[in-house]
Parts: structure tokens; C-alpha cells; sequence
């Protein structure tokens, strides 16, 4: 049974389409890239999962349980996390205790090992721990933006646009972190990105989206040999 | 070739941090130079320092042999140095075109007086800086977005609109911190096309960026700053290939990714 | 029959609101007690009176508003106030030229004296820091022998400045020592300047023309820094405002008030206040309710509503008794080149068992 | 997708940028029908009340435009009247204690808050938003204070009362109400010019982003300076008509509560045009009057209109005009 | 008149002073910091307070340990009412808060001067007594002030940089949307803001009315000195509100005893401007970024 259900998307804000009627399945434990330009409705798609646009029209279900109308902290409290597009770190907040607010919903006894690991992933985050969280470099707070939305262990996790202005050092460790976690946590992913070279890589099947709508679908490997997506989003 | 830039020694440190840590380099006339470096390692600070926006702890900077240490932004660009942010910065409320002419100012400002009374001189410069601005929308491509409020924009074009709106301020030399991050490897190509053909037109550049593609495909020289420092500089396949960059920066399975 | 419209300007709302609304009720009450006895009879017709009241704020431009539409859209001819001195110079320049018999209320002289004295229609019913200082001074010269410092506190604005140097000069000519600070409106902790006080150690505390509540808090922290002398208010006006705001702490306050509610001649105004409105009465009820008995009696004289007619009769009233302020007597040629300054007599209050009673009636003699 | 389709018609946004009563056409219209209503009134009610009304209206519109200025640079001034107020003593003391004559005291009343305010502003533009809004009004405070205090020169808070009018023929309600108007259209004229012209761009700019218009080459504290020192001089000449209007000033009359009044009426109207501190004026002067008669609930409905203003239209009155428009389906034009 | 005595009984007032600015500047600083509105009804609450006092305890003799909390909750109970009606509008909208509530305090100020007439009431203090201490006068009612201030602000600090809710309150505060991904219910965190905010300029509100006088107006004193400590001490900051509450109430009772009522204004002021000018983002606030 799929884990993420998503039929006939449409959102809209004011006379603007974000994305219109986009449809696509999410199995349990799979790693899915959503593919697309700039307008495209990466955003918008991976916002109305949570619930931050209402969609008019279209249906979005979550191991069955219906999302629409339900604000953006209960659908993250099913297990829903997101490391939105800019980053969006507090800024006048350290740290670590904006990796303390991505654990809000999990009040366990897990968080000090949880914060660990995270550290373990981005070092950096581990050194600056005591700093303004808006003070950190472009790159360092989209390493933060990434371990708070994997504080909670989400089922689900949504990435809009990880690897921007990230090294490519880092942008390959990212690729890792979400196979391990991936294996060891059974997490279903959403890959929102431009870097197509890069989300293929790592995702085995992947949506295209264009103006809106879902241009195309299927396996990374066979998506890549498609001559329309080799030039417009591989660049080659 | 004579430096139109020249950092000498320069640092800042925050608290316990020393962001840019005595960084020295040169940018020759009307080159592309390409800034890369891990995260955190000093490159927006850098640029900071260089434009003024924040001043440093010591070391100097000079622009056409003119020491421009620490000098108020709007002075530097009134020399001709201006820059773009890392995160977009745009007027959003604004169309583009609006906020491209805003970027125009320079050239657009006949002073106070004339623009209060519309002179004849004012109304000329006004018709320049429109003629400018048209050029400049339509160099990136944006001229069909022009009447559109730029904060409806998607991500990557607000981008686009950073850089245009530096452009439109007529500089001499550019700094671009990241103008193609988020944006697809179509649109990257676009802009990097884009940034030979300012640099034809005598605009000296520089561009952080960590889209090793559009960096190689672009400069002529890559300076690669680590830790406050700078670590490798030459030709960008020199660069790329150099073990300590891969170290400290691209990583093992990067060359992949670099198709030269 | 008709109706004859009676302007109030005063302060309705902001920290004058007190007085402002004491004000008003005073009027409103003597125009309902006509009304009810059938109304006023002027050359035959019969006028129902109405009372028209605007607020001013406290503040000029608005006083000067409210006085344009009163006098030239509701074609008021009688008024009373503005109540403090702003809303007072704000409104005659609007309501003198066009000869509005109009009873004033705030210290500053040139109500009185500007340039349309020679034909004013503007009376000032209340003493003035003027008029009442004298006596007080020299009734405490007479009866406290002992205090050779004065102390005095007060707001820095019109009512605090006039009071001020209207005592200091009295004081220092019957030979006291004087020493005087002044505090921003608004204020409500007065210990630092207390403390100020008390180590100039005065051996009288006048709390001069403080509003009930700063006169109040003044008292009260005047004990909290340990001030142990008499305290007396030369100004202000409503012992049982004070009382009511300070508690326990009132005993032996000694202070200036025109009205002794205790005085059997008030309960006929008392009962029709109460019946009317409930809490505290504020001192300026009891003397604008006079001040409308004094215009009425004007217009009765003059049988005629001519403004300037009902003004000479009043001039000539003379000796004529208030319900309870005693005998009309107009004096301030001298001072501001007009006689149209009432002098009554007035009382030393004394707080008994948090009762105000009297301690001294006092006459003040015209100069 | 392409450039050329995330710029086609269709998705051209729906709301105008900033919303407002849009085009300069549009604009011109309405300050042409506010002129004439204004020079007409004294022909549809020649009753005193309503001029003096009327003038009043003049003499509070200068203050609160100017005000206007500095809010257009993204600062809020609490200190207005207090300069309003210098602008009023320079000029009835230069009338009253100096005989001087009547132009050189209003190029007075111009003058002194100016030069105050080019003492302070380049300290004082510095701060941020609610910082400075702080230190204005502190400022404004002590600026009163002074008023109070140095009563040889102000007459401390007895004010200046005898002001006269300047000359002999203002003694006509209708006359000085013309003469405000002239003033009016004058300052606010100025003030319109300033923004409409190349200037105005600058401003917006460096409210909206100074950072981004710091680097495209705009002096911003100079601009801002600038703007802060016009305005209070601006503000001193609305001082000096207010003293021969209503022939006597005090302390009380500068107050913060005043500083406040304009800075309310500027929020009311709306913001970021002109129209709206003007729009303004015209609620805040003439609402109370309406409310006048019930004198205890007055202030409490007055209370309530402002929650219900903000309430429904944050961008403040003119926001009403933009969204019928947008009703009447014409909202592609009023974004152009 | 520099003895030691009388510095002592400055710096005694100072502090008594201090306590009350603080205590009303707390809950002005909370509304700001989280949700973005200035709010010009605070000195409305803290009359509501005071009235609130004057009947729990003053009339129906209340013990004043249950009267004080209780007559703060009432107020802050009932305000939920103005909560869903009025603040709603105005979270993370400054200036249009800044106006209308001020509004707000226009409408509950005059009407309570229809409700309770303008003038002055007192509040009996628990403690009327004034203690000797060697040369020092201490009046009761106030060292239970300053108790009570210190406590609450504690509390407060212990509150918001210590705790879930508190983290969740500063996290809104930065980026409601986000916070809410985060698992925040932004809607229920700004009503408990809220409630404590109004709570505490209640109970302060109480203070001040047994401490000076109860009266519709008696808002405006606090409200004023509220605005200047939080930002003197730096928007948002709970130390700088501890700060600039001291500062305000020392140098007026210093200056004041010294030098007088209007020149300690007049300093007092002035200071402050200077201070913001050499620290553009108050003195323990955080610059922008
Ligand atoms: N807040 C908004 N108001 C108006 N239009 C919006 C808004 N957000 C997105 N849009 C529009 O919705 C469409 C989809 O935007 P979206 O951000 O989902 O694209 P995207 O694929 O995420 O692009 P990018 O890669 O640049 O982030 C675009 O046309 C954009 O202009
Ligand atoms: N204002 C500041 N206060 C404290 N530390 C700072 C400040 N600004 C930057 N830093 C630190 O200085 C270092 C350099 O930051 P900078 O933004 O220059 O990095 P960068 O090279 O641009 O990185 P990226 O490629 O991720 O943008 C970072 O580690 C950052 O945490
Ligand atoms: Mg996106
Ligand atoms: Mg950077």
C-alpha cells in the first residue's frame, strides 16, 4: 500500500496556478525526485503535503488518513518532515535550539542520542552549536534546515531543494545520509531539486513536473536517457 | 594585464570565529574569476568586506589602485563595484522592471533639484536609464516578466533579478555571490552565456558559485578560499584537479559530475 | 414654549476628566431644577433650558473648535467654561467677539485680562491662585507660628506655574522661607522629590493646587519618606476626593475648599446630586451650580437675553447670596482691568475620623 | 517551463503590487476633486464652524503630509508636533516679542525645527524602526519640555496668548481659510512633487530594502536625512498657521498626544501614499465632530472606528478604493 | 544631604520603582516579541487589574494572597474575549497594532470612566506599615513589590529560554509557518502568550493601584514606562527588560532626589536617546540580521 497518495493537486494562489491536477504514489521506504524548473510547483506540491497552501481541489492521503484541512503541526506530528526551500532557519535562535524545535513533537528520551548522530552527519553544525543560527554561512544553515527536519525521525521526509549552495562534498554526503537513514529508519523520501543529475543519482524512480503538471514519470534510469530531459535538465 | 582588484591581507572574525583570516588575491581586468570553497569558508564574508557592507579587522582592498577599504557601499558603486546577495534580495512588492530601475539609479538620479523640477537633463538621463534597463531585462531574459510583481516570481527568477539589478548600476566589476544556485541546469547555461556576454562588454567578474559545471564552463581562473584562506588558484581544470580542493571541497566521487 | 441652549466646554476625557465632569454635572443640575420649576421666564416667553456640553481635552485647538460651533452652528449665547486655562485662551478669541456671556474656570489672568476687557462678558467664578492666596498665608502665619520653611510640590503646567508663584510671593512677604519643586503630569512617585523636601527640613508641606490625585499621593508618600510635619492645601478644591484616595493617612490634613458639605444649606444640591448620579462630588458641582444660579438671577434681572444686558445686571449683583457660597462680590480691577472676579468666602477643612470639618472660615477682604 | 510562460497574461498576478489607488491619472483626478471642494467650500457653507472646521483641516493636512515623508523612508516620528511646535514659537515669538514681519517668520517657522532636525537626524536615522520610534518620542517629549520650562522666552505652560493674525484682512474666518488652502496646496504640492519625481524612487527603495538600495548606489542616510529635515520644516510652517489661527499657543497643544493624532491618521489613511494621511485627516478631524454630542461615548466609538479600520483595512482607508476596484474586476489596471 | 542615609533611601526607592516598571514591561515585551504587536492597551489591562483588586480584595475582603493571582486571572481570563476579537487582527502587523490598539485602550478607558466615574480610588495595601530600619524608611507594601517582581521575573526567564513552551513561544516568534511544520500549534502557543502577557499586566496593574491611585487613567504611567524599559533594554529581551526597568527607576530617584522633578526627566531621557544611539538595538537586544 502506498504510504503518500496524491490525486488531481491543484493549487492556486490568487489567479496563479502553483501546481494543477498532479497526481503521484509514494511506496513505503522509497525515495522519489520531483524534477522541474523554476515554477514548476516543486514547492507548492511539497507545501500542500503539509498542509501550509489549501488546494481547492485534489486529495492527498497519508497512509489513508485524508490530510486536507488539517493544520501544518498535526500532519507533522504523523511523521511528515520538511527542510523547506531557503532554508528557513530561526535565526535569532541557536543552533542547537532550532534542532530542539525540530524534536517539539517528539518529546522523547532519544533526543540526546538523535542530536548526536545528527552531529555526526554535519560536523559543522557540532562546532557552531552555540551560534546564532542566522549568523551561519548559506550552506551552513541548509545543513541545519536538513538535521532539524530529521530530529523527529519522520516516516516521511520532504526535501525542497537540499542540495542548494551546498559543496559538492557535502552534496554527495547528503546522498549518503539519506540512503543510511533510508535503511535504518525504513524513511520514505520526497526529492524536490533542480539538480537532476544529482536527485536521479540518488532516487530510482522520478516525477517531472512542468507548469504545473506532471510531464512524465518512470525509473531515473530510463527518464535519463530521454533526450527532452537530458538537455533541459541534465544540461547535456 | 593590470589587477582592477586587489585584496590584501584581509580578515574579519566574529567572536571566536575568523571567518576571512588574512585572504589575499588579485582579479585582472575584465577576467571571470570563479570563488568556490566549502561551506563556511569565508566567501560571502569576503565579498561583505570587499563591498563594504560590513567593514574588516585589517588588511586593504583596491579597486583600479584606489584604496577602497571599508568605504560605504553606495560610494562603491558609484566606482563601479557592486554586488548581488547570496539569499535573493529583490524588492518584491515591485515589478521587475521597477525594481531593474532601481538598480539603475546611478545612472538614473539627476540630482536633487533637477529631479524635483523635471528638468530637460533629467528627462534625458530618465530616457537612458529606461533604454538601460530594457537592454539589461532583455540581456537575462527577463523581459516578458517585466510587468510581473517580483515576489509572485519563482525562486530561480528572482535570482535572475538579483543580477539584473546589479547590472543595471552600469559596474565596472560585479560580484555574484551564488546567482545560479536553484536553478536548472538549463537556466544555469542561460545565465552563464549571459555573464560571458557582460563580461564582452568590458564588466569584470566575479562569481561564487558550487555548481562546478557553471563554474568550469565559465572562468577563466578559479580561487578556491578555505578556511578564511586562500588554498588553490589557476585555471579551472587545474583547480579541479587539484588533490587538495578534491580533499577539502569536491570529494571523491566528484569528478564524475565535471565533464571536461 | 422655547428652548434656550446653555453651552459647557471642559475637559470629557484625558486627565482632566474629574473636574471637567464635576463641572458639567454642577450645571446640568441647576438647569433641570429651573426646568422642573417650569423653566425660565424671559420677557414673557418661558425657556426650557438645555444644556449642550462639549469636550475640549484639555487642550486649545479643541476648545476653540468646540467654541466655534457652540457660538456660530448651535447659536449658543450663555456658556460655561472652558474649565482650565488652554481650553480657556483657546476659546475667547472665539467667543469674545461675539459677546458670549460665558463663566470661565483656570488661574491664568489673561482670561480676564485680554484685549476685549473693556467689553468683557467673561466672569471667573472660581478664586484664582490670586484671590485666595493672601488670606491662606496669612491665616497660617496667625495660626501656626512655629513653621518658619514651606514646602511646595507641584505640576509643571498652567494651574502648577500660576499657584507657585502666586504663593511663593505671598509667603516670602509674610517672611517664610520657601522652597518649591515641580514634577511632569503623569507622575505618581513623588518619593525622590519627597526626600528632597525632607531634607530641607520644611516644617509645612503645601500641597498648593495639585489635582485630588497627586495631592493624595503626595500626602500619602510624604509619610513614606518620613516627613512628619503638618501638611496643608492651599488650592484645589473637594477634601473627600483626597480622603478617598489617600485612606488613613488624611488625618490632620488640613485644606482650602469654597463648600462645606456638612453646612446645612447644601443638602437640598447634595440630595439632588445623589439622585442623579452616584460616587465622589467633585468640588467644581457645588460651585458651577452657583455660577448657574448667578447667570439665571443675571437673565431674570435683565428680563432679556441680550447678553451684554444680563452682563451689567450681574456686574451689579453685588451682595446678592449664593444658594451656599455666601454673598456675590466682584473685584480684579486692579489686577486684570475688569471686575468680574468673584470673592466668597472660603474654608480651612481639617481631616477628622476621614471627615472633612471646619477649621476655619475665612472672609477674604477686597483690595 | 519558459520565461515566456510564467510571464503570460494569465499569470500575471491579480493583486497590484502595492496596493493603493494606482495610476497617476487616477491620482491626479482625485486631487483635482479634493482642490475644488476645498476652494468651493466657503460658497456651500459660509457658516463659521464649518470654515474654521475647513482650516482646520488645512493646517492639520500640512502636518500630517509632511509626516507622511518621513514614513515613506520607513521611519515613524513621534516627535512631529514637538517640531510642529518649534515651528509655531519661532514664528509668534519672531511676531510677538521681535515685531518682525510676518514672511521672515514663517521662513522661521521653517527654519528652526529644520536645522534641529539636521542636528539630530543623521544621529537619530541611524536607529531602526520601532527603535526610532522610541527615540522620537522621547525627543518630542524633551523638545515639550522645553516649551514648559524656559518660561521667560515660551511663557512656560501659560503659552503665548494675544497671538495676531498677520495681516489685518485674515480677521475674515473665510479670508485666513484661503490663506491656509494657499499654504495647503503649496506644502503638500511640494510634498507630492518629491515623490512623484525620481526622488520619491529612492525613497521607496530604501524603505522596502536599504540594504539593496544602499549597494545600487543610493545614499541612504543622506535621502533619509534629507527627507526628515524638509519634513519638520515643513511641519514648523503647519506650526506657525496653526499659532495665527488659533491666536494662542502652549506646551499642551505639541504634546506626544498630538504627535500621536498624526501619526494615526497617517496609519488610517494608508501608509505608503499620499492620499492616505490625507484620507486621513479628513477622518480623524471631522469623525470626532460627528461623535461630539455623545460627549461620554464619543471616545469609546472613536476607539472602536480605529479597531474596525485597522481590523478590516490594514493597508488603512485607501485600501477600501483598491479592493473595489479590484470588485468592479479592474485590478489588471491598478497593478500596472 | 549625600549621607548615607539618604543614598540608601534613593537607591531603596529606586528599586521599588524598578519593580514596578518591570513588572508592567514583562507582559509588553512577551506580545511583542512573539507575535509583533505593540500593545498601547497594556496600561487598559493594568487599570482592569487595579479595578479588579479594588473589588476582589478591597470590597469582598478576599485574603490578599488569593486576591492578587486571583484578580490577574480574572482579567486575563475575560481578555481572552478581546484576544479572538481584536488581537487576532493585529499578530505580526506592528503598526496596524500599534493603532488599533490604542483604540482599543480608548474604548476600555472610557468606558470605564462611565462605568466608575474619573476619580481617584484608593486600594488598601496588605502591608500599610512603614518600618524604621536605622535611618531608613521601608514601606511594606513595597518590599512586597519588589519580592514579588524579582520572583515573576525569574520565573519568566526560567519560563522561555528553559522550557518547551518557552522554546516554542521564541521559535513562533522568529517564523510562525515554520515553527508550525515543526510541530508547533502556532494558534494555541500565541493564546498562552497572550494570557500571560495580560496576567502580568494585571498583577502589576494591581500594584500600582495600591501602591499609587486607581483611576480609568491610571494605564498611562505604566504603559509609558513600559515602552521605554523594553526597548531601552532591547525588544524581546527579558534581561534587557530587567535592565532597563533599573535604570529607569534609579536614575528617577536618583536625579529626582538631586536634582529635581523636570531635570530628572530631562536626563533621564536624554540618556536613553544617547544610549540607543551608541547601541542602535537596545542594550541587550540582538541586532538584526
Ligand atoms: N506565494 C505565492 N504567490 C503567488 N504565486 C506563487 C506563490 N508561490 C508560488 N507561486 C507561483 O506558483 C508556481 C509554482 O511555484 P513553486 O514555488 O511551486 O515552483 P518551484 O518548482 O518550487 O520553483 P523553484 O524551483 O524556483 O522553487 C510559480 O509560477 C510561482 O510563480
Ligand atoms: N555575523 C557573524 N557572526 C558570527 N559568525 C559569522 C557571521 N557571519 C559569518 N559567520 C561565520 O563565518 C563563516 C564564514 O561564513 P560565510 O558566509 O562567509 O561562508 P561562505 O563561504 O559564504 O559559505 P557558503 O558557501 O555556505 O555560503 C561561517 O562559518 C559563519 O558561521
Ligand atoms: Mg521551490
Ligand atoms: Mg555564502
Amino acid at each position: 500500500m502506498a504510504l503518500l497518495s496524491i490525486t488531481n493537486l491543484q493549487v492556486r494562489y490568487g489567479r496563479i496556478l502553483g501546481t494543477d491536477d498532479v497526481s503521484f504514489d509514494l511506496a513505503e521506504g522509497e525515495t522519489l525526485a520531483l524534477i522541474g524548473s523554476n515554477g514548476a510547483g516543486k514547492s507548492s506540491t511539497l507545501k500542500a503535503i503539509l498542509g501550509m497552501v489549501s488546494y481547492p481541489t485534489g486529495e492527498i492521503r497519508l497512509q489513508d488518513k485524508n490530510l486536507k484541512g488539517l493544520r501544518p503541526s498535526a500532519i507533522s506530528r504523523l511523521g511528515v518532515g520538511l527542510s523547506p526551500e531557503g532554508r528557513r532557519v530561526f535565526p535569532y535562535l541557536s543552533v542547537l535550539e532550532n534542532l530542539r524545535i525540530g524534536a517539539y513533537a517528539r518529546t522523547g528520551s532519544e533526543f540526546e542520542e538523535r542530536l548526536e548522530q545528527i552531529y555526526a552527519y554535519f560536523p559543522r553544525l557540532k562546532e557552531r552549536s552555540g551560534q546564532r543560527a542566522g549568523l551561519l554561512s548559506g550552506g551552513e544553515q541548509q545543513m541545519l534546515a536538513i538535521g532539524r527536519a530529521l530530529m523527529p525521525r519522520p516516516s516521511l521526509f520532504l526535501l525542497d531543494e537540499p542540495s542548494l549552495g551546498l559543496a559538492p562534498i557535502v552534496v554527495e554526503k547528503i546522498g549518503e545520509i539519506i540512503a543510511e537513514v533510508q535503511k535504518s529508519e525504513n524513511l520514505s523520501v520526497v526529492l524536490a531539486e533542480q539538480n537532476a543529475n544529482w536527485a536521479m543519482s540518488i532516487a530510482p524512480r522520478a516525477v517531472i513536473l512542468e507548469l504545473g503538471r506532471v510531464a512524465a514519470v518512470g525509473a531515473s534510469a530510463n527518464l535519463r536517457q530521454d533526450p527532452r530531459v537530458r538537455t533541459a535538465y541534465l544540461g547535456v | 594585464m593590470t589587477a582592477l582588484l586587489s585584496v590584501s591581507d584581509l580578515s574579519r572574525h566574529f567572536g571566536g570565529v575568523a571567518a576571512v583570516d588574512g585572504l589575499s588575491f588579485d582579479v585582472n581586468d575584465n577576467e571571470i574569476l570563479g570563488i568556490i570553497g566549502p561551506n563556511g569558508a569565508g566567501k560571502t564574508t569576503a565579498i561583505n568586506l570587499i563591498s563594504g557592507v560590513i567593514k574588516p579587522d585589517s588588511g586593504s582592498v583596491l579597486f583600479s589602485g584606489e584604496e577602497v577599504t571599508g568605504i560605504a557601499p553606495h560610494r562603491l558603486a558609484d566606482k563601479g563595484l557592486v554586488r548581488t546577495f547570496q539569499a535573493t534580495t529583490v524588492f518584491d512588492q515591485r515589478t521587475v522592471r521597477e525594481n531593474t530601475l532601481r538598480g539603475a539609479y546611478l545612472s538614473l538620479f539627476p540630482g536633487f533639484f533637477p529631479a524635483l523640477f523635471a528638468t530637460a537633463a533629467a528627462r534625458r538621463k530618465r530616457s537612458a536609464a529606461e533604454a538601460l534597463v530594457d537592454e539589461v531585462l532583455d540581456w537575462l531574459s527577463l523581459t516578458e516578466v517585466a510587468e510581473i510583481t517580483a515576489g509572485n516570481l519563482p525562486y530561480g527568477y528572482q535570482k535572475t533579478l538579483g543580477m539584473a539589478i546589479a547590472l543595471a548600476a552600469r559596474p565596472r566589476l560585479v560580484m555574484m555571490d551564488e546567482p545560479v544556485a536553484g536553478l536548472s541546469a538549463e537556466e544555469a547555461d542561460h545565465v552563464r552565456d549571459t555573464i560571458k556576454r557582460v563580461r564582452e562588454r568590458g564588466i569584470t567578474v566575479i562569481v561564487i558559485d558550487h555548481n562546478m559545471r557553471f563554474i568550469s564552463g565559465l572562468c577563466d581562473r578559479v580561487f578556491v578560499i578555505h578556511q578564511g584562506r586562500g588554498l588553490a588558484v589557476g585555471t579551472p581544470a587545474d583547480v579541479l584537479s587539484n588533490t587538495a580542493v578534491i580533499e577539502a571541497y569536491l570529494g571523491k566521487g566528484h569528478g564524475a559530475a565535471v565533464d571536461h | 414654549d422655547e428652548e434656550l441652549k446653555i453651552g459647557v466646554i471642559a475637559a470629557l476625557s484625558g486627565g482632566g476628566t474629574a473636574w471637567g465632569q464635576g463641572l458639567l454635572r454642577g450645571v446640568e443640575i441647576a438647569a433641570e431644577e429651573v426646568n422642573a420649576n417650569g423653566g425660565l421666564t424671559v420677557d414673557g416667553t418661558t425657556y426650557t433650558l438645555k444644556v449642550i456640553p462639549f469636550d475640549d481635552q484639555y487642550n486649545a485647538a479643541q476648545a476653540k473648535t468646540a467654541a466655534e460651533r457652540l457660538v456660530h452652528d448651535e447659536k449658543v449665547r450663555f456658556m460655561f467654561g472652558p474649565m482650565g486655562s488652554p481650553g480657556a485662551l483657546g476659546a475667547i478669541p472665539v467667543t469674545q467677539p461675539e459677546k458670549v456671556l460665558q463663566f470661565v474656570e483656570g488661574y491664568a489672568p489673561k482670561i480676564l485680562d485680554n484685549e476685549w476687557k473693556d467689553d468683557s462678558h467673561v466672569f471667573r467664578v472660581g478664586l484664582s491662585s490670586g484671590e485666595f492666596s493672601d488670606p491662606v498665608v496669612e491665616w497660617v502665619k496667625e495660626s501656626m507660628p512655629e513653621v518658619k520653611k514651606v514646602g511646595m510640590i507641584a505640576p509643571n503646567d498652567a494651574v502648577g506655574q500660576q499657584a507657585i508663584t502666586a504663593l511663593v510671593e505671598r509667603y516670602k512677604n509674610q517672611g517664610f522661607e520657601v522652597w518649591t519643586d515641580f514634577y511632569e503630569r503623569g507622575a505618581k512617585e513623588f518619593t525622590p522629590i519627597l526626600l528632597r523636601m525632607v531634607t530641607e527640613n520644611v516644617d509645612l508641606f503645601d500641597l498648593n493646587s495639585n489635582a485630588p490625585g497627586e495631592a493624595a499621593l503626595l500626602l500619602k508618600q510624604a509619610r513614606e519618606v518620613g516627613y512628619s510635619g503638618k501638611v496643608l492645601q492651599a488650592g484645589g478644591a473637594g477634601v473627600a476626593e483626597i480622603v478617598e484616595a489617600v485612606g488613613p493617612a488624611a488625618e490632620g490634613f488640613l485644606k482650602y475648599d469654597v463648600v462645606d458639605l456638612s453646612d446645612p444649606k447644601m443638602q437640598n444640591f447634595l440630595d439632588m446630586y445623589r439622585e442623579k448620579y452616584t460616587g465622589l462630588i467633585n468640588g467644581l458641582a457645588p460651585e458651577y451650580y452657583s455660577a448657574a444660579q448667578i447667570l439665571f438671577e443675571g437673565i431674570r434681572r435683565a428680563d432679556s437675553l441680550d447678553t451684554s444686558k444680563v452682563r451689567d445686571e450681574i456686574e451689579k449683583m453685588e451682595g446678592w447670596e449664593t444658594p451656599f457660597l455666601g454673598p456675590v462680590r466682584w473685584t480684579g480691577k486692579e489686577k486684570y482691568g475688569v471686575e468680574h472676579q468673584i470673592v466668597i468666602p472660603f474654608y480651612i477643612m481639617k481631616v477628622v475620623d476621614g471627615k472633612g470639618v471646619v477649621e476655619a472660615k475665612i472672609v477674604p477682604d477686597l483690595d | 517551463m519558459t520565461l515566456a510562460e510564467a510571464g503570460s497574461p494569465s499569470e500575471a498576478p491579480a493583486a497590484p503590487a502595492v496596493s493603493g489607488i494606482g495610476t497617476t491619472r487616477i491620482k491626479a483626478a482625485i486631487a483635482v476633486v479634493l482642490i475644488v471642494a476645498f476652494a468651493a467650500l466657503p460658497l456651500i457653507d459660509s457658516d463659521q464652524f464649518t470654515i474654521s472646521l475647513g482650516t482646520t483641516l488645512l493646517i492639520t493636512g500640512i502636518a500630517t503630509t509632511s509626516l507622511h515623508l518621513i514614513i515613506r523612508t520607513g521611519h515613524v516620528s513621534l516627535a512631529h508636533a514637538a517640531f510642529m511646535g518649534l515651528g509655531a514659537y519661532a514664528s509668534v515669538i519672531a511676531v510677538v516679542s521681535y515685531r518682525l514681519p510676518y514672511p521672515v517668520a514663517i521662513l522661521l517657522a521653517f527654519l528652526a525645527p529644520a536645522a534641529v532636525a539636521l542636528v539630530v537626524g543623521p544621529l537619530l536615522l541611524r536607529l531602526s524602526g520601532k527603535y526610532f520610534v522610541l527615540v522620537t518620542f522621547l525627543l518630542g517629549e524633551i523638545i515639550r519640555l522645553v516649551f514648559v520650562s524656559w518660561q521667560s522666552f515660551t511663557g512656560g505652560s501659560n503659552g503665548i496668548f494675544g497671538i495676531p493674525v498677520p495681516y489685518a484682512f485674515l480677521e475674515s474666518p473665510i479670508a485666513f481659510f484661503y490663506f491656509a488652502l494657499g499654504f495647503a496646496l503649496v506644502c503638500i504640492g511640494f510634498v507630492a512633487r518629491l515623490l512623484q519625481s525620481e526622488i520619491g524612487r529612492s525613497i521607496d527603495a530604501i524603505r522596502e530594502d536599504p540594504r539593496l538600495a544602499e549597494c545600487s548606489g543610493i545614499p541612504v542616510l543622506r535621502v533619509k536625512v534629507t527627507m526628515f529635515v524638509i519634513a519638520c520644516g515643513l511641519a514648523g510652517i503647519s506650526g506657525a498657521l496653526f499659532g495665527s489661527f488659533v491666536r494662542y499657543i502652549d506646551p499642551t497643544s505639541f504634546s506626544i498626544i498630538q504627535s500621536l493624532n498624526f501619526v494615526v491618521m497617517n496609519i488610517v489613511g494608508g501608509m505608503h501614499q499620499l492620499i492616505g494621511p490625507i484620507v486621513g485627516t479628513l477622518f480623524f478631524v471631522i469623525l470626532p465632530e460627528f461623535l461630539r454630542g455623545y460627549v461620554e461615548l464619543q471616545r469609546v466609538f472613536f476607539g472602536v472606528s480605529l479597531i474596525l479600520v485597522m481590523a478590516f483595512l490594514p493597508g488603512g482607508i485607501i485600501e477600501l478604493v483598491a479592493r473595489l476596484r479590484r470588485l468592479l474586476g479592474r485590478g489588471r489596471e491598478a497593478s500596472a | 544631604m549625600y549621607s548615607p542615609a539618604v543614598l540608601g533611601q534613593v537607591f531603596i526607592n529606586g528599586i521599588s520603582l524598578s519593580a514596578i516598571y518591570i513588572l508592567v514591561s514583562l507582559g509588553f515585551t512577551l506580545l511583542f516579541g512573539i507575535m509583533r504587536v505593540v500593545n498601547f492597551a497594556h496600561g487598559a489591562m493594568a487599570m482592569l487589574g487595579g479595578y479588579a483588586l479594588y473589588y476582589i480584595y478591597g470590597q469582598f475582603q478576599v485574603p490578599y494572597l488569593i486576591a492578587a493571582p486571583l484578580a490577574a486571572l480574572t482579567v486575563a481570563t475575560g481578555s481572552l474575549v478581546f484576544e479572538r476579537l481584536v488581537y487576532r487582527w493585529f499578530y505580526q502587523k506592528m503598526f496596524q497594532s500599534m493603532i488599533g490598539l490604542l483604540g482599543l485602550d480608548m474604548a476600555i478607558v472610557f468606558t470605564a470612566v462611565i462605568i466608575w466615574d474619573p476619580h481617584e480610588r484608593s486600594v488598601p495595601a496588605p502591608i500599610s506599615a512603614v518600618y524604621k530600619v536605622g535611618p531608613l524608611f521601608l514601606s511594606g507594601n513595597k518590599l512586597v513589590i519588589i519580592a514579588v517582581a524579582a520572583a515573576t521575573l525569574a520565573a519568566f526567564y526560567l519560563f522561555t529560554h528553559f522550557t518547551r513552551y518557552g522554546l516554542a513561544m521564541r521559535a513562533a516568534a522568529q517564523d510562525v509557518e515554520i515553527a508550525e511544520v515543526q510541530g508547533v500549534n502556532t494558534d494555541r502557543i500565541y493564546t498562552l502568550s497572550f494570557f500571560i502577557a495580560i496576567f502580568m499586566a494585571a498583577l502589576a496593574g494591581g500594584f500600582f493601584a495600591q501602591t499609587y491611585v486607581l483611576s480609568p487613567f491610571m494605564g498611562e504611567r505604566p504603559l509609558m514606562m513600559a515602552f521605554i524599559a523594553v526597548i531601552l533594554g532591547g525588544m524581546g529581551s527579558i534581561p534587557g527588560v530587567a535592565l532597563g526597568g533599573l535604570i529607569l527607576g534609579l536614575s528617577e530617584s536618583f536625579l529626582g532626589t538631586y536634582f529635581g522633578g523636570t531635570t530628572s526627566v530631562f536626563v533621564t531621557f536624554g540618556a536613553v536617546i544617547l544610549l540607543l544611539v551608541f547601541r542602535p538595538w537596545g542594550l541587550l537586544g540582538t541586532p538584526e540580521t
